[in-house]
């Protein structure tokens, strides 16, 4: 059997999680690998979070908001932005590979463009393989 | 260099009977519905811009009006009642009246008065010229042959002469259609072989009339035809068989069960054409200028004085008939010489030509197309 | 601590959700799940039998956490918090996991739809475990409101109110009342008169007792919150130094209105050069005077119209003013009327004839003969003197496009129609009363569809055109739609504040500051006194933004806590 | 009691840079006071003695056992094993000891690179010289073993079971005098607790002014001459003091240098880097994706300065590079 991963899914309330709910009223089909986890804003999403769903065994972490300049709290999404490339350079230093994560905009009508983005990064961590960390982390606890 | 617009001229086309066009708001969908329509010739909508700006070259130099028939489709269509097709007939009228270099034209348009005045005095001058010949010359009490009142001949010569004028007036006022649309128009090129590859266009359209069938509803076209080919045959039999139609009291039917059938065809057509008037009974018959009405009760007219004068004649009633004869030719005189060259009768000659002029330019614009472009001027160009 | 006992239920949603994923299975796997007291499936949940199964499960079974696997919280999330209402349970101690939108609906692998579904029901049960009982709170509605503005809209606004027995302070900057709207003739497309609409809202307004009209007055500064704002308002004409007052109110209605725009900034119209150029609202003090004459003293025989005037257009303003275009047919009526012999050409982009009576309005003024000629948006129109033999003062040139023929059009009188923009002191007043506004400097309603006369700030409410270009009537309306939502709030006495606000554990803060500035709301206040920062919870919105960003982990987001979020992850990937 | 009985101590280090040792040192006087009040078994930097003497203490002897520095090495878990088991309380001493400290920043790179960096590939090594330390070697015909080099850095705690922790690089002198008294007057907190810092962070002891911040640049330290009464965060400088556990007295803002986040995180956060992070990012003044990879660009390595003192302590704990 072909590697599943797990991904995590953090999604604001008012644009990304509804436009998930949108794919799904529409019933246009992806992949099981997402697991959504709602946060009213994107900018409640700690970086925190991303690393700790790593080292839980996530393969891979999605992270989504309005688009710039919709925000529901008006600038939420922008600060979400200010802290994404930091996290990305952050997970390099740690040797997470660059697919692992990723921080998008859906809006509310998007439903098909949250589709096509958790079918493109399941491919794409399909093709990377199952994420290192929590094995690693287990592991060194067992063998130094 | 900009077109100075004259917002003046959409008053001045109320009188020739456009008086909807300023509730066009060009959404197009005439010239949609139109089946006429085609690349280069755009109508009703674009003729309605144009006057609606008032751009009066533009105008002038268009052929679009002639290429339209008035089926009433494009007015049907309309969803300002901006009457687009009456707009196009009222065109037709301007143009005319652009197109006669006298003046004349643009007076009768103006004011019916004028016209019935006009008509009113060239009728009573006829009237009063053939009594005073007829007087003078024969007998009142005989019709036809030695002593008549109106011999043939004489009556002949007259319809050539008066023929003749007839087609000088309109030739000068055609050509002018053709510098106007064609020869002083810069924007057509054509090639001198063109109007002779064209020429055909002249007859094919003026005896079948063939784009008027092309609207969507065939009807008018029926009876357009119908009415056109019995005045045509009235026409010919009179300018070439006068003698043998005035010669009686014996009926030749050789040549006389032409002259019934048009009598008939022309009666029917324009009885038909009154009453649809009058009633309003379809699209194109809604609107009636005043022009429209004098033509119809003229010919009207004519037809019925000229079955008149027959049966007084072939029944024996030989003075009457030379009355009638004299009341008849007081009709038509007018008609013919007022009517032809400076009224709605101008568009037997006008939209054939329009017609063919259309011809010319489609084939103009079709070289000019064709022209391969040098390198040069692709670069320049890109 | 008590002892958890958990409800959990998973919903077949008809074969909505049966269809795909193993309800039994997820329920089966569910009740072996530490804490939970009882696992049920039914065919719908949301029914009221599935409603009161939860009910009757939370006080026969002393459940104290409820878990519904079902549709989105989004459709749901309320119903079922009210069937644990119900029951006597906390509302908040309950968690929905969305097995519907986001699983049966988007996957057709019944394996594989399964096993999300139990990921997605054990993220929920163990997110639930740490929920807390939350309680509204509430607080004082003060009944009086302030209204910015002394226009149409404002004035509408406070006589709504004011009728409705509330106390209204109407502040306007300028001298006197009547906004934009007192520089009008007549509207379209029913020719009522300006004058007469504004005498009726002045007249009933003097007659109304409770509003205090404030003239030369502007908002200094307001803090605060719904129901219990401070306003500081500065009322000064220049002639005296400025006198300052306090006011406390429950609301604010800001009807600020528009500016109209300078059209000397197009340079090529030679507005402020050509002397018959002249501005719609220069037009409509003609119309007003009842002389309808050029510089020379002699009606003009040909008025050219030209739309769009700062609008619609790169350079300038891209949006729609949306009065124009009725206005400028509105003038070829009066001018029409006034003097039949001239002729007016009216150049527009586009007509936009929306809204009631307007499209008949387009039909008839296009039958007095108005010339309409038409532009493209970013080829503006060129004026230019006539020469001496012309028969008309200036010459308009432009690219025709019905026609595509550059065209010169004769005028004796040009009128600009002249759009709208924000007042140049619009961000000064999104800044006082914090609210937002867009590129342009329209303020943002909450929003665009469903709630567009309130604000993201709670107790701030827009009215007319402060918020976008817009007519009399909508104006109208919204400001009648802000004072139906102030006085609804002010009915129901007390404001009723969701239990769900971010709140800083004053043990921890330490005063860092660095949340401050990230609340769009403004809702964290620092203390300089005891160096501590502080949210106010009627203020908030619960974004959640002070909680990622606080870096001693002092800001709690109630109901969305880091804690609850850990072991949501940690469930959905077990 | 009518007699005292001394305090049995230990001390030992385990990967460290030997400055907790000087911090305890640091003490002055009081060192003395601890010599007469306490006997010292162990410790190896000032005290000789062999591992074989700690062995030979029965399970518990020991009162206190105080270990700095991280768990490198075989032999760093033996001590901590041994300590654990002879002592009643054992106190993860220093920032190494507690979180990792600066030796857990090797956790980025693989031991085989630390190994090919420090024997093979480097410029201060003599050509064909290709000795690695194995942890066994034959040497005429002997085995010899030294210790263990381990994958990654540990925390102690990650190892043994640790009753307190005190933070700091160095912790403060103060700290070490706290740690002791407490455990001579029998008035330890709760197990598990960190000594010697409150639960708020640097920022409530910091004098610096402080208003709303926003941040257009970052600079370096040399980049700016800096007003000593504001916020050096206010001015682009770097500075973990807002997400660093209070109790160094703020040592480094007040010698004009950014805090460095020796002291770990505060309570209840769980990624001192990831926090800061957080933090700092949502307070760059700018909705402009490319501005803002601008102003992030002169951060250079952020990584090991968030986590200069706590890799090992972070969620990831080490690079999964593969």
């Amino acid at each position: 059997m072909s590697f599943e991963p797990k991904i995590v899914g953090f999604l604001c309330n008012w644009c990304s999680y509804t436009g998930a709910d949108l794919a799904g009223t529409s019933r246009i089909p992806y992949p099981a690998n997402v697991r959504i986890i709602r946060v009213m804003c994107s900018a409640r999403i700690d970086p925190t979070f991303v690393v700790q769903a790593l080292a839980q065994g996530a393969d891979a972490v999605l992270i989504c908001g309005c688009h710039p300049g919709d925000c529901h709290y008006s600038e939420g999404n922008y600060k979400a932005m200010r802290r994404f490339p930091l996290l990305k350079q952050l997970l390099k230093a740690y040797g997470v590979e660059d697919d692992r994560v990723r921080q998008t905009w859906v809006s509310a009508s998007e439903g098909q463009r949250f589709a096509e983005i958790v079918t493109d990064l399941t491919e794409r961590v399909r093709a990377l393989g199952p994420s290192r960390i929590h094995p690693e982390l287990l592991n060194d606890q067992r063998e130094r | 260099m900009a077109i100075r617009v004259n917002p003046k001229l959409i008053d001045d086309l109320e009188r020739y009977g456009a008086e909807d066009v300023q509730k066009c708001y060009h959404c197009g969908n005439c010239s949609a519905v139109c089946t006429h329509v085609e690349p280069g010739f755009v109508f009703p909508r674009k003729p309605m811009r144009l006057l609606q700006m008032g751009l009066e070259q533009r105008l002038e130099s268009s052929l679009e009006p002639w290429l339209c028939y008035y089926c009433g489709q494009c007015s049907s269509q309309c969803p300002r009642g901006a009457e687009p097709g009456e707009t196009m007939m009222s065109l037709r009228r301007w143009l005319t009246s652009r197109y006669d270099f006298t003046g004349i034209s643009r007076l009768f348009y103006g004011s019916w008065k004028a016209e019935v005045a006009a008509i009113a005095l060239v009728g009573l001058l006829t009237a009063f010229g053939f009594l005073l010949y007829g007087f003078s010359h024969g007998n009142l009490r005989i019709y036809d042959g030695p002593g008549a009142f109106l011999p043939s001949p004489v009556v002949h010569r007259f319809d050539w002469t008066m023929a003749a004028v007839l087609v000088v007036l309109l030739a000068i006022n055609a050509g002018r259609m053709w510098w106007f649309t064609t020869g002083g128009n810069p924007r057509i090129r054509a090639p001198f072989s063109a109007y002779l590859l064209q020429l055909y266009m002249l007859p094919v359209q003026f005896f079948t009339q063939k784009r008027y069938a092309e609207c969507q509803s065939k009807r008018p076209w029926f009876l357009h035809l119908w009415l056109m080919l019995s005045y045509l045959t009235m026409l010919v039999l009179i300018m070439f068989f006068l003698r043998v139609v005035q010669a009686g009291p014996q009926i030749r039917w050789s040549a006389h069960v032409f002259g019934y059938l048009a009598s008939v065809g022309l009666l029917g057509a324009v009885g038909y054409a009154i009453y649809g008037r009058s009633k309003k009974t379809e699209i194109h018959l809604r609107h009636s200028h005043e022009s429209d009405w004098i033509f119809l009760l003229m010919l009207l007219g004519v037809t019925l004085t000229g079955v008149l004068q027959h049966i007084l004649h072939r029944s024996g009633a030989a003075m009457a008939a030379n009355v009638a004869y004299v009341v008849h030719l007081g009709l038509v005189v007018p008609m013919l010489s007022l009517e032809v060259p400076f009224s709605k009768w101008a568009h037997l000659a006008y939209r054939p030509l329009g017609m063919y002029l259309a011809q010319v330019h489609r084939a103009a614009t079709a070289r000019a197309a064709s022209v391969v472009p040098s390198p040069e001027t692709v670069r320049i160009a890109s | 601590m008590e002892e958890l006992k958990i409800g959990f239920y998973v919903c077949n949603c008809g074969t909505n959700i049966a269809h795909t994923v193993d309800v039994e299975g997820v329920k089966e796997v569910a009740a072996q799940w530490p804490e939970v007291a009882i696992a049920r499936s039914y065919r719908y949940m949301c029914s009221n039998p599935g409603q009161e199964m939860i009910v009757n499960d939370i006080r026969e079974l002393g459940l104290n956490r409820v878990v519904v696997a079902a549709c989105s919280p989004r459709m749901h999330e309320l119903t079922f918090r009210n069937a644990c209402r119900l029951g006597g349970l906390n509302p908040y101690l309950f968690e929905m996991a969305n097995i519907r939108e986001q699983c049966s609906w988007v996957h057709t692998d019944k394996l594989v739809a399964t096993e999300k579904a139990k990921a997605l029901a054990r993220g929920a049960v163990n997110r639930v475990r740490h929920h807390e009982p939350l309680d509204p709170l509430s607080a004082e509605m003060c009944p009086e409101t302030l209204v910015l503005g002394g226009g149409i809209a404002g004035l509408t606004a406070a006589l709504e109110l004011a009728l409705a027995g509330h106390p209204v302070h109407l502040v306007e900057k300028s001298d006197r009342l009547g906004g934009n709207i007192a520089r009008v003739d007549l509207t379209a497309p029913y020719f009522y008169s300006a004058r007469d609409l504004l005498a009726d809202r002045l007249t009933r307004l003097r007659a109304t007792p409770n509003v205090s009209v404030h003239l030369h007055t502007q908002l200094k500064n307001l803090s605060g919150f719904i129901g219990n704002y401070t306003a500081t308002l500065e009322t000064g004409n220049g002639d005296s130094a400025p006198r300052q007052k306090t006011i406390h109110i429950g609301n604010v209605i800001v009807a600020t209105g528009y500016k109209e725009f300078d059209a000397s900034r197009i340079t090529h119209y030679g507005y402020g050069k050509l002397p018959n150029v002249i501005t719609s609202f220069e037009f409509e003090q003609m119309l007003r005077s009842g002389r309808i004459q050029t510089q020379s003293g002699r009606p003009p025989r040909y008025v050219a119209i030209i739309h769009c005037v700062g609008s619609r257009n790169r350079e300038f303003h891209s949006y729609c003013s949306r009065v124009c275009c009725m206005t400028a047919l509105k003038y070829a009526r009066e001018l029409k009327s006034a003097l039949p012999e001239c002729y007016v050409s009216d150049i527009y982009i586009d007509m936009h004839a929306f809204g009631k009576g307007c499209e008949d309005f387009y039909r008839k003024s296009s039958e007095v003969k108005t010339l309409f000629l038409m532009y493209g948006k970013n080829e503006q129109p060129v004026i230019r003197k006539a020469d001496a033999k012309d028969d008309c003062e200036m010459l308009i040139e432009v690219d025709e496009k019905l026609s595509g023929e550059r065209i010169e059009i004769p005028a004796d009188m040009v009128i600009l129609m002249v759009g709208m923009e924000p007042r140049p002191d619009a961000g000064e007043v999104a800044h006082l009363v914090n609210i937002s506004h867009d590129k342009d400097g329209w303020f943002i309603e909450s929003h665009p569809k469903l709630d567009p006369v309130a604000t993201t700030t709670e107790g701030i409410y827009i009215a007319g055109t402060c918020a976008a270009p817009k007519d009399i009537p909508d104006t109208v309306a919204q400001a009648r739609a802000a004072a139906a939502r102030i006085l609804a709030r002010i009915a129901k006495g007390k404001i009723e504040i969701d239990g769900v606000f971010a709140e800083v554990d004053p043990e921890r803060c330490s005063g860092c500051r660095m949340c401050n500035e990230l609340c769009p709301y403004s809702a964290i206040e620092f203390d300089a006194q005891a160096k501590r920062s502080h949210v106010i919870p009627a203020v908030c919105k619960a974004c959640g933004c002070c909680v990622a960003a606080c870096p001693s982990g002092a800001i709690k987001g109630r109901h969305f806590t880091d804690q609850q979020i850990y072991a949501q992850i940690e469930g959905v990937l077990a | 009691m009518t007699e005292k009985k001394k305090l049995q101590i230990a001390l030992y280090w385990g990967a460290a840079c030997g400055g907790c040792d000087v911090a305890v040192l640091d003490t002055n006087e009081f060192i003395l006071d601890v010599a007469a009040a306490a006997d010292i078994r162990f410790w190896p930097i000032a005290v000789d003695g062999k591992y074989a003497d700690v062995e030979a203490l029965a399970d518990g002897e020991l009162d206190l056992a105080i270990f700095n520095g991280a768990v490198r090495n075989s032999e760093n878990q033996q001590v901590a094993e041994l300590l654990r088991r002879k002592s009643k309380i054992l106190v993860a001493f220093g920032s190494c000891a507690h979180l990792g400290g600066i030796p857990g920043l090797a956790n980025l790179v693989k031991r085989e690179e630390i190994l090919t960096t420090a024997y093979l590939a480097n410029a201060s090594i003599q050509s064909g010289n290709r000795t690695i330390p194995c942890p066994e070697t034959n040497c005429d015909g002997k085995k010899l073993e030294i210790p263990v080099l381990y994958k990654r850095v540990y925390r102690l705690a990650d190892i043994v079971d640790v009753d307190y922790f005190v933070p700091g690089c160095p912790p403060a002198p103060e700290q070490v005098k706290n740690v002791l008294l407490a455990v001579v007057q029998g008035e330890l907190p709760p197990r598990k607790s960190v000594i010697g810092a409150s639960d708020r962070t640097v920022c409530d002891d910091c004098k610096r002014s402080k208003e709303e911040k926003k941040i257009q640049r970052f600079f370096r330290p040399f980049e700016i001459i800096q007003n000593p009464d504001r916020c050096l965060l206010e001015q682009g400088l770097l500075c973990m003091g807002s997400a660093t556990r209070s109790g160094c007295g703020v040592r480094c803002p007040n010698s004009n240098q950014g805090c460095r986040g020796c002291y770990g995180p505060p309570p209840g956060v769980r990624d001192q880097g990831t926090k800061f992070l957080s933090a700092l990012a949502s307070i760059i003044d700018s909705k402009d994706p490319a501005e803002i990879e601008e102003i992030l660009s002169h951060l250079p390595d952020f990584t090991a300065y968030a986590y200069r003192f706590g890799l090992p302590a972070s969620i990831l704990q080490r690079s999964h590079r593969s």
